[in-house]
């Protein structure tokens, strides 16, 4: 799955996109989160606060709490300011 | 009676380069005689305090279009709008440059004022786009944070 | 802290050319860095059926614009506005023609698309000029009815 | 005082305006609207629904009870369509 990180979360994760083999424990984007932030601390800084937290799968919104079913792309970004 | 609505594919970029707010309206009303009401909305980069070097403007290329997509359908879908155009920047903006545009055209005005307005209302908490300042003392820019009026706005289309 | 706003001079013009809507939005924006939001209504003469000749605008020359002047400044004083432009044209008008302009800048967008909404809302019942429509066929021109809609839509501000 | 007429009524009453010395009597515009009515047919007809008549005092829009005053200026129209 190819994971991709916008604005403030891209920064404190390091990175703008990474892929991944996810184990199928993995079910749920807040799966992948907790996943991640286990791994290593500026993950876990990154996903800290999830109220400020938004997520898409394959390129729709979608709440933490959503399977990651079959899709091939997660995004993870703080709260939209354009406009 | 059945009403005869033509449908309306909208006009949805996001581009680098600037737009012509004129040129977008005239196109959505030049050679008809349905359009009674054009409303088209500017937002551009504000600087009160004097001290911003520009915005820069961060967004997910290809979710950014789809969400917009999705949104102008959306608003096709409430009101009987003759034309629909949204264009939305990326990259550095100075102060008193333009960031969106959106204009809606309809037979009525009330529809085209309040499908521009949905519009903007959706587009800021939904479309991902993300600002950051950059200052001109050369400080390291600061992420713009969402506001909670913003949301607000958006759930007054929600409750009606 | 005392809030500091600059007292606008809202334009007002009645007149029997056409406008430049894209020019009038500029003049509300270029070399300021204090707008964020323009909202721009450009109201266009409708023929969906095909018969009509041309709408004549008749107005009241003096009270047109001092009521156009005066619904202006109660959108001053309603909403936190950097400029207000209202051009409303008189005499024949063809279809696909432009016959009226509102453009309300302000750094807020609520508050330019909230003034320019209630300006037309309240230029519709209450700046005094009257439609009539000349037809193809050469017939006598009939006067266009008031709608009941429009007082609706006025009275939404009252309710507030 | 000058009594100016527009659109539908202009037609009806047949003239732009007129201007005319008003006995003491007439107080508010209702009193004109009926003083001109008892005087001429066209006026009875373009006045008979009250309803649908608008008037301005110097170019401000009263109700039809409004007291003339020292008003110079007195326009009668029907509802405005503009916009």
């Amino acid at each position: 799955m190819q994971i991709k990180y916008f604005a403030s979360i891209r920064e404190r994760v390091g990175r703008n996109d990474e892929t991944r083999e996810l184990p199928r424990s993995i079910t749920t984007v807040a799966d992948l989160l907790d996943h991640l932030s286990a791994e290593d601390e500026s993950y876990a800084i990154a996903f800290a606060d999830r109220e400020t937290l938004r997520a898409a799968l394959d390129q729709e919104h979608v709440e933490l709490d959503a399977p990651l079913g079959a899709a091939r792309e997660i995004a993870l970004f703080p709260p939209m300011t354009g406009g | 009676m059945t009403q005869q609505i033509l449908p309306v594919t909208p006009v949805v970029r996001v581009q680098l380069e600037d737009f012509d707010a004129a040129a977008e309206a005239r196109i959505l009303s030049d050679g008809r005689t349905d359009v009674g009401a054009l409303v088209s909305f500017v937002g551009l980069c504000r600087d009160e305090a004097g001290r911003l070097d520009a915005l820069e403007l961060e967004h997910y290329p290809g979710m950014a279009e789809a969400e917009l997509r999705r949104l102008a359908g959306e608003a096709l879908e409430r009101w009987p709008l003759t034309g629909l155009t949204v264009v939305h920047r990326h990259g550095k903006i100075r102060p008193g440059e333009q960031i969106v545009l959106v204009v809606a055209a309809s037979s009525h005005r009330r529809a085209a004022f309040e499908a521009s307005d949905f519009l903007m209302d959706f587009l800021k908490t939904k479309a991902p786009f993300w600002k950051k300042e950059h200052l001109k003392d050369g400080a390291d820019g600061s992420w713009v944070n969402a506001r909670s009026v913003d949301q607000k706005d958006a759930d007054r289309w929600v409750e009606q």
